[in-house]
């Protein structure tokens, strides 16, 4: 017979202004099993909780019942107090008195009556629970970095330099990302590269960083502390070890004229290349797309001047296996091709470019040696136009959100144009200026009164080619949308940041959640910004949504320090209130006649199977298995199973079930 | 190919050579016209200017009669009574309880099964790559394929993917020979109704057209609508006084183009009805055997 | 005062929207037909129909299945295996003949306090129209 | 500048607009797009975009002011604007119901009174003959605007090329019932 | 039948098959199961139109099973019971040998490919009595339905009969046997019945393959087979998914597509 104790609080006068808590307690009192029914003004109180202490000791209490406010404010509160005495703590339920009974009805007998119901409907589930003990789960202490931009970098040095291992997996043939393509960096335009390479060196000689480029990351199983990540290491034709980077199978490839990635197309590239003269590491691979060898079979001249000869055209894709605790995902974003607005004639017109574009050529290690001069005759532009939201907050074009840093970018743009040009024009087409942020708006309005920069409040409506010029057309909404035209000599597109190509895929294979433009999604937009609703795996950078590169850098650290925390105990510990398939004696061993209809319904995978076999290894049966690392507890396989042979501790069927007959009794 | 013709009130008048060259040349492409008995005007810019329900009704009456005359595609050359039918047709089709109104007005069921094409789309499909190689003539031209506003706005009842550089006419070109070449204007508006009212305007914009054409070297402009014409050729003195240049660039229907590149004689085409006297002609093709002949030598 | 039908309502809500959404009710301070009783479970996926049709055999006239709008789901979506759930139930129970009307299935958000109070009070006005459940007390009179 | 804008008026013309149309005003964000594609913007009093804004304050001096401007009437109906627009708003549409509007309240702008005559001429063809005649249409709206010697030069030229037919072509003017019906109902619902 | 007889004797003698599950003549005009285990008696194996009753229900039974490999002489609705038991990972293709009879030729089904062809051949056909019931009850308003399964139920008396015809009510504890707690009313009064009925069909929803041995097994001749049909016809109709098509298709009741129609939630 159990023994439960019942203890209504005031809350003050939260509670007992509208419900007579001293009536609940003697109502509740007659209720069978109940062994103790006490109301005090403040139950969470010190001297509240003591009152539960003694209680379980002296009256010998089998549970708890604590009539108060809303359990997801205080339940952890009075299970910890029930523990404390000896009483297990999943033995401990909360009725809602406050937020469900007393705020949000009047004073009267029904409001009392209602307390009352409430209560007692917690006593009869009370009576059915039973200890709980916290589930413990291994941490294997290795991070998982996917993509080896600036987040990525910033993550993985962060938890090396704890101590900790980390594998990062980059799919390009070097790390760097997009930061490495940049030229200055706003606000303070210190160099991209030169802040950057540094930290790109120190991954690759990091002891306890392992570094796999021109790789992806093929599936990813298993659950927080203990994932499974399967890498695939696509075959450079390179014997890393033995090549010296000395680049002169580059210089002997035929196929010269590939359009270069990292020069955003303005530059060109070999078969055979290293994507750019810091990469890291500083070894080429062989893009067997373009190879004339692989589509031709014939060539190898890159392998007969390789002093090396650490070519193998025979090498294969390789498949490797790890083990780790948690993942980073910081696989970055890509830019809106422009190609979907016609009106501005963007690969139509060689000098209308992207903003990308026009960082490579401002970079001192792009195509022109950061001397800017138009695709189309080389000639440096003496009239520049710049146009903003070239795809951001465009529902009809391109995508309603604003991409966050073309203002500032195209500011920079525009600042280090005159700073390289000083008779030319800058002129910068803009909607709204969003300059939020440390030394921001100070940054645009310097490009404005410092640089002569000059901004014209309103949206380009076309721009056309006129004897070898760039007639762009726009407005001035601040005087009147009066029409402006320009004749420009190059036209700069702040282009939308998206999401890169295969991020839903990578989402999918990683079962974190993606938003409508196939963003990563955060567990919690303001509390959990760098968790996602997997547990374990942690977002950095703009994989996330589009992001400067200190907001990138910020994220990824967060992300670190979260997998540090993961990575402090030797393992970790889950609630139990977790989904188990009911065993029984041979013959039956289970009610369980496995049809796995609880399979299919699991969002964790968290259903295996489990063959029941003779000492002799005879197959008996197979039937479900609950995996209570990945099980999160959400009861859906609960309601399929057909023969209930399946239940969940904490609302198993027993107590729902005496919840629902008590409160109608 | 037998389909429904919607005339328009410029085909009487104004573009009466758009009439001709386009009756001309559809026997020679196959193509059976069938007119809409009793068509009244569509309202054109001014209905609609005006008055919802008119600019409503008045297409509607056109496309009931072609209903009952069962019609299941019906031809507009002039762009902007297509652009006026077309648009009638997806307001009906979008909102039953106008179409109720809307019938009653016309006092004719409408139950919107004819479906509306322009010129360009019936020309496309007869006039394929193979029927161009077979064509007695070429016009061996450079031009400047005009489209204008209404053959290719708005995306709601046009639905054109290519909208800022559309290719349809520029495609008919290139299979009579001809070379369209890339220019600036092609979509940019011709200055529309305002011919009358707003002559100065129609100066401005037709003269930004014509001046890009000239500069790019066209020999002609390609219209598939007696508006644009109207504006370019019948408006050229007020276009020049406005830009203070000349420009002798003939305007064609693009019917006409065609007309010329399979033998018809200029005057079926209506060519001496423009204000720009149209000096181009139509080049005889190699024989057909030749090349064969030619390659029989070189094996 | 002339005794007006009270039914007897009750709410099988998830934990993490509508469970939180009535909390927000109260922290709100919005009034509501005090005939409803919450049952909470972790989520709508939880919710099994026997549930339902033991409320209404103890004589329970009304029922509100309640949890996270699609896509909001705390388990990701426990909410879509719900509600095709629902869909066949609710077609099995009118085929048998019961007036489904009785059940209001609804979203409720954790930030929708007020919509929980609108849910519930039309609940209470709808079934209080339709009156006490007459198939169930026809079927559960053979049982006493 | 406009007080009125600040308390919400109930059928202001951004509703009816709504309503009617099915165009929302309130979309827009001033990015000034379709004021810089306008073929016509520069000939504008008031700009298109500028149009809408003044819409969106609601107020009736601004709508008065939308009303009695040029810029309605001077649009074209090209649709460049909103083939361009980011935001989809039909702004063609809008005006044609601004126009209409402007004629009910008698606040058409002076320079206007051609274009009106045009298409007033113009409709009136139609209602006699069922179909534009040239010449009639010509010589109606010489007679209401009175620019006889308007292109004395082009239409000699026109009518020898044989662009101008002499005789309308009749028909049973079914038309003009679709006309009175039209009014019939418009009366009614007034 | 004499191909079937010589069909059962070989695979008999190959011991290929230990028990061929059959149809035999019974008592008057009838034909009843028959599981012959010798050759000798493979003649007593029939084949004609009387053979409709659904065999599969005994490829589940603990006793058959005992026998060893089994052999089933297969209609349609038998085949489609079989997919439908392999997609549960209640049977796999290779544990049973199906043979299926087509103009006096006897052929076997190897393969999951080859029964999902079968039954794509062989659609579902509803005798008339049953087509017509069910329009019948498609045309009632709810309160008709109501009186309707009041009365049909009320000479319910829980035989079970229903559930032990099922091929597909294999659990070993049925929901009606777990007392803890006590889901479903055991005694057969109306609220039991229904509680009963409604369970059965939830379980057979997107499962039931329509064979009507329910039906046909129902001692007071009530037309149970209509709730299991319903809700695998609702089933198909919302959700595109077929009982007994498809080997390896998830559950229709615990999957789900995010564009679901849910008119009917607040």
């Amino acid at each position: 017979m159990s023994r439960i104790g019942v203890f209504i609080c005031h809350c003050g006068e939260n509670i007992s202004a509208t419900v007579d808590c001293e009536k609940v307690a003697k109502t509740v009192a007659g209720v069978p099993g109940v062994a103790h029914s006490v109301d005090y003004k403040y139950m969470c109180s010190d001297p509240g909780q003591n009152l539960i202490r003694q209680a379980i000791k002296e009256k010998e209490l089998t549970g708890v019942v604590v009539a108060a406010c809303s359990p997801r404010m205080h339940e952890p509160t009075f299970r910890r107090t029930c523990a404390e005495s000896g009483l297990n703590p999943f033995l401990c339920e909360m009725a809602n008195l406050r937020e469900h009974c007393s705020w949000v009805h009047a004073k009267g007998d029904a409001t009392t009556k209602k307390a009352a119901d409430l209560v007692s409907m917690m006593v009869e589930k009370v009576k059915r629970n039973k200890p709980l003990f916290p589930i413990k789960v291994p941490v294997t202490k290795t991070a998982l970095v996917i993509g080896g931009g600036i987040a990525g970098i910033q993550a993985a040095l962060d938890i090396a330099n704890a101590g900790q291992k980390v594998i990062m997996v980059e799919h390009d043939p070097s790390i760097g990302g997009h930061m490495s393509q940049l030229s200055e960096t706003f606000p303070t335009l210190d160099c991209s590269q030169c802040i950057l390479t540094p930290r790109m060196v120190e991954i690759a000689q990091h002891q306890n960083i392992t570094l796999y480029t021109y790789a992806e990351v093929e599936s990813l199983t298993g659950f927080i502390g203990n994932f499974t990540a399967r890498i695939r290491k696509k075959a450079k034709s390179i014997d890393e070890k033995a090549c010296t980077g000395c680049g002169e199978c580059a210089t002997a490839c035929p196929i010269k004229k590939i359009p270069s990635e990292f020069n955003a197309r303005l530059g060109l590239r070999s078969a055979i290349y290293i994507p750019f003269p810091q990469a890291v590491p500083n070894k080429p691979v062989i893009d067997r797309t373009r190879c004339s060898y692989f589509k031709t079979g014939k060539c190898k001249f890159c392998q007969t001047k390789c002093p090396a000869n650490a070519i193998h055209f025979d090498q294969q894709d390789e498949l490797i296996d790890i083990e780790v605790g948690s993942v980073v995902v910081a696989t970055g974003f890509n830019i809106k091709e422009t190609s979907f607005f016609p009106e501005y004639g963007y690969g139509k017109y060689k000098d209308v470019l992207t903003g990308l574009q026009f960082e490579r050529l401002l970079s001192a290690s792009g195509p022109t040696l950061g001397e800017p001069r138009r695709p189309s005759d080389g000639t440096v532009p003496k009239k520049i136009v710049f146009i903003a939201c070239a795809g951001s907050r465009d529902p009809a074009k391109g995508i309603e959100y604003c991409s966050k840093i073309c203002c500032m970018y195209t500011a920079k743009h525009a600042m280090l144009y005159k700073h390289k040009v000083h008779d030319g024009d800058a002129y910068v087409f803009y909607m709204d200026i969003r300059a939020g942020g440390k030394g921001y708006d100070e940054f645009v309005r310097r490009a404005i009164e410092e640089d002569q920069v000059n901004y014209i409040r309103g949206r380009v409506s076309r721009v056309y080619e006129r004897g070898g010029k760039l007639i762009v057309r726009g407005a001035d909404t601040l005087l009147g949308a009066q029409p402006v035209e320009i004749e420009a000599d190059m036209v700069v597109l702040a282009t939308a940041g998206i999401a890169n190509d295969g991020a839903e895929e990578l989402a999918q294979k990683l079962h974190v959640s993606y938003d409508a433009h196939h963003f990563f999604s955060e567990a919690h937009p303001k509390l959990r910004p760098v968790e996602t609703n997997t547990a374990g795996i942690f977002l950095a950078g703009a994989c996330q949504a589009p992001k400067d590169i200190p907001d990138s850098v910020g994220q990824a650290s967060a992300a670190a320090s979260k997998v540090l925390g993961l990575f402090s105990a030797d393992g970790l510990t889950r609630e139990p209130l977790i989904a188990v398939v009911n065993r029984s004696a041979p013959p039956v061993f289970s009610t369980c006649v496995g049809c796995f209809t609880c399979q299919t319904a699991c969002p964790y995978n968290a259903i295996e199977r489990e063959e029941i076999k003779t000492r002799d290894g005879m197959l008996i049966k197979t039937v479900a298995k609950v995996n209570s690392g990945l099980c999160q507890g959400c009861g859906t396989c609960v309601a399929f199973c057909r023969s209930k042979s399946i239940d969940l501790q904490g609302y198993s069927n027993e107590q729902v079930y005496a919840e629902v007959m008590e409160v109608l009794a | 190919m037998k389909i429904g013709l919607y005339p328009g009130c410029s085909f009487e008048g104004s573009s009466r050579e758009y009439a001709e060259s386009l009756r001309a040349i559809a026997p020679a492409l196959g193509v059976e016209l069938e007119e809409v008995e009793g068509w009244n005007c569509c309202g054109a810019s001014s209905a609609h200017s005006l008055d919802h329900t008119l600019s409503l009704a008045l297409p509607a009456k056109i496309l009931a009669q072609a209903e009952a005359q069962k019609m299941e595609e019906l031809a507009v050359p002039c762009a902007a009574c297509f652009n006026r039918l077309a648009s009638t047709r997806t307001e009906l089709a979008a909102d039953s309880s106008v179409r109720a109104t809307v019938a009653g007005m016309i006092n004719m069921p409408y139950a919107g099964t004819t479906a509306v094409r322009n010129i360009l789309e019936v020309l496309n499909r007869v006039l394929t790559p193979d029927a161009g190689k077979s064509l007695p003539k070429s016009f061996p031209h450079k031009v400047a394929c005009y489209y204008g506003c209404l053959l290719v706005r708005p995306k709601s009842v046009v639905h054109h993917e290519r909208m800022e550089d559309p290719m349809e006419m520029d495609d008919l070109m290139k299979r009579i020979g001809a070379t369209p070449i890339d220019w600036a204007m092609k979509t940019e508006c011709c200055g529309a109704s305002f011919s009358i009212t707003r002559t100065d305007i129609v100066g401005r914009l037709g003269g930004r057209i014509l001046e890009d054409a000239a500069a790019r070297g066209a020999e002609a402009i390609i219209v598939a609508c007696p508006m644009c014409h109207s504006n370019l050729d019948m408006r050229r003195k007020e276009i020049e006084r406005v830009v203070g240049k000349k420009f002798n660039i003939p305007v064609l229907y693009v019917t006409q183009a065609i007309g010329i590149a399979l033998g018809i004689e200029p005057k079926a085409l209506g060519l001496q009805r423009h204000f720009v006297a149209v000096a181009l002609e139509g080049k005889n093709k190699v024989p057909q055997n030749a090349p064969a002949r030619r390659s029989a030598a070189v094996s | 005062m002339d005794s007006q039908f009270e039914p007897k309502i009750l709410a099988f809500v998830c934990n993490w929207c509508t469970y939180a959404g009535a909390d927000l009710t109260g922290t709100s301070r919005i009034k509501y037909a005090t005939n409803v009783r919450i049952v909470r479970f972790p989520c709508t996926g939880r919710i099994d129909y026997n549930l339902l049709l033991r409320a209404f055999a103890q004589g329970a006239d009304g029922i509100i299945v309640s949890g996270c709008h699609p896509n909001d789901c705390h388990y990701t979506s426990g909410n879509f295996h719900a509600r095709r759930r629902w869909m066949v139930f609710r077609q099995m129970m009118e085929y048998m003949g019961i007036d489904m009307r009785r059940v209001k299935f609804s979203w409720v958000s954790a930030a929708e306090g007020a919509k929980w109070a609108e849910v519930v009070n039309s609940a209470v006005a709808d079934v209080r129209e339709l009156g006490p459940s007459k198939a169930f007390q026809a079927m559960a009179r053979e049982v006493a | 500048m406009f007080e009125s804008s600040v308390e919400e008026r109930e059928n202001s013309l951004s509703d009816l607009l709504l309503r009617t149309s099915g165009v929302s005003v309130q979309r827009c964000y001033q990015c000034g797009k379709c004021s810089a594609g306008c073929p016509a913007a520069s000939e504008m009093d008031i700009a298109p975009s500028v149009v809408l804004r003044l819409l969106q304050t609601k107020s009736e001096e601004a709508e008065r002011r939308v009303l009695s401007s040029y810029a309605v009437w001077l649009c074209l109906a090209c649709q460049t604007c909103v083939a361009r627009c980011p935001m989809e708003v039909d702004l063609p549409k809008a005006m044609d119901l601004l126009r209409a509007e402007s004629l009910r309240r008698h606040l058409v702008h002076p320079n206007a009174k051609d274009i009106v005559a045009f298409h007033t001429s113009f409709i009136h063809t139609i209602k006699r003959f069922g179909r534009l005649w040239e010449i009639g249409l010509i010589a109606e709206y010489k007679l209401r605007t009175r620019h006889f010697w308007q292109d004395v030069v082009v239409a000699p030229v026109m009518l020898q090329k044989g662009k101008l037919s002499l005789i309308p072509s009749f028909h049973k003017s079914f038309v003009s019932r679709i006309f009175s019906r039209i009014q019939k109902q418009k009366e009614y619902s007034a | 039948m004499q191909a079937l007889h010589q069909k059962a004797q070989e695979l008999l003698e190959s011991g290929r098959a230990k028990v061929i599950i059959g149809y035999g003549s019974g008592s008057g005009e009838k034909v009843r199961p028959v599981f012959v285990r010798n050759i000798a008696d493979a003649p007593k194996l029939v084949w004609d139109q009387r053979c409709r009753q659904n065999l599969a229900v005994y490829l589940a039974k603990p006793e058959i099973k005992k026998m060893g490999m089994p052999a089933i002489v297969a209609t349609p609705v038998v085949v489609r019971s079989i997919v439908q038991l392999i997609a549960e990972r209640q049977l796999k293709c290779f544990e049973l040998i199906t043979l299926v009879i087509e103009n006096a030729v006897v052929s076997e089904l190897t393969d999951n490919a080859a029964l999902e062809a079968y039954v794509a051949n062989h659609p579902v056909v509803f005798p008339p009595p049953v087509k017509k019931e069910i329009e019948t009850l498609a045309a009632m308003s709810v309160e008709e339905r109501f009186k309707f399964w009041q009365d049909e139920l009320s000479r319910c008396f829980k035989c079970y009969a229903c559930r032990s015809s099922c091929p597909l009510c294999y659990c070993e504890r049925c929901i009606t046997e777990c007392n803890q707690p006590q889901w479903v009313d055991v005694a057969p009064h109306a609220l039991g019945n229904f509680e009963w009925h409604i369970n059965r069909a939830m379980h057979m929803a997107g499962r039931c393959v329509q064979c009507g041995s329910c039906n046909i097994a129902c001692p007071v001749g009530i037309p149970i087979a209509l709730l299991t049909i319903e809700a695998t016809r609702f089933v198909e109709r919302e959700f595109g998914q077929h009982a007994g098509t498809q080997c390896n298709s998830p559950a229709a009741l615990s999957s789900f597509r995010v564009e679901d129609k849910e008119t009917f939630i607040l």
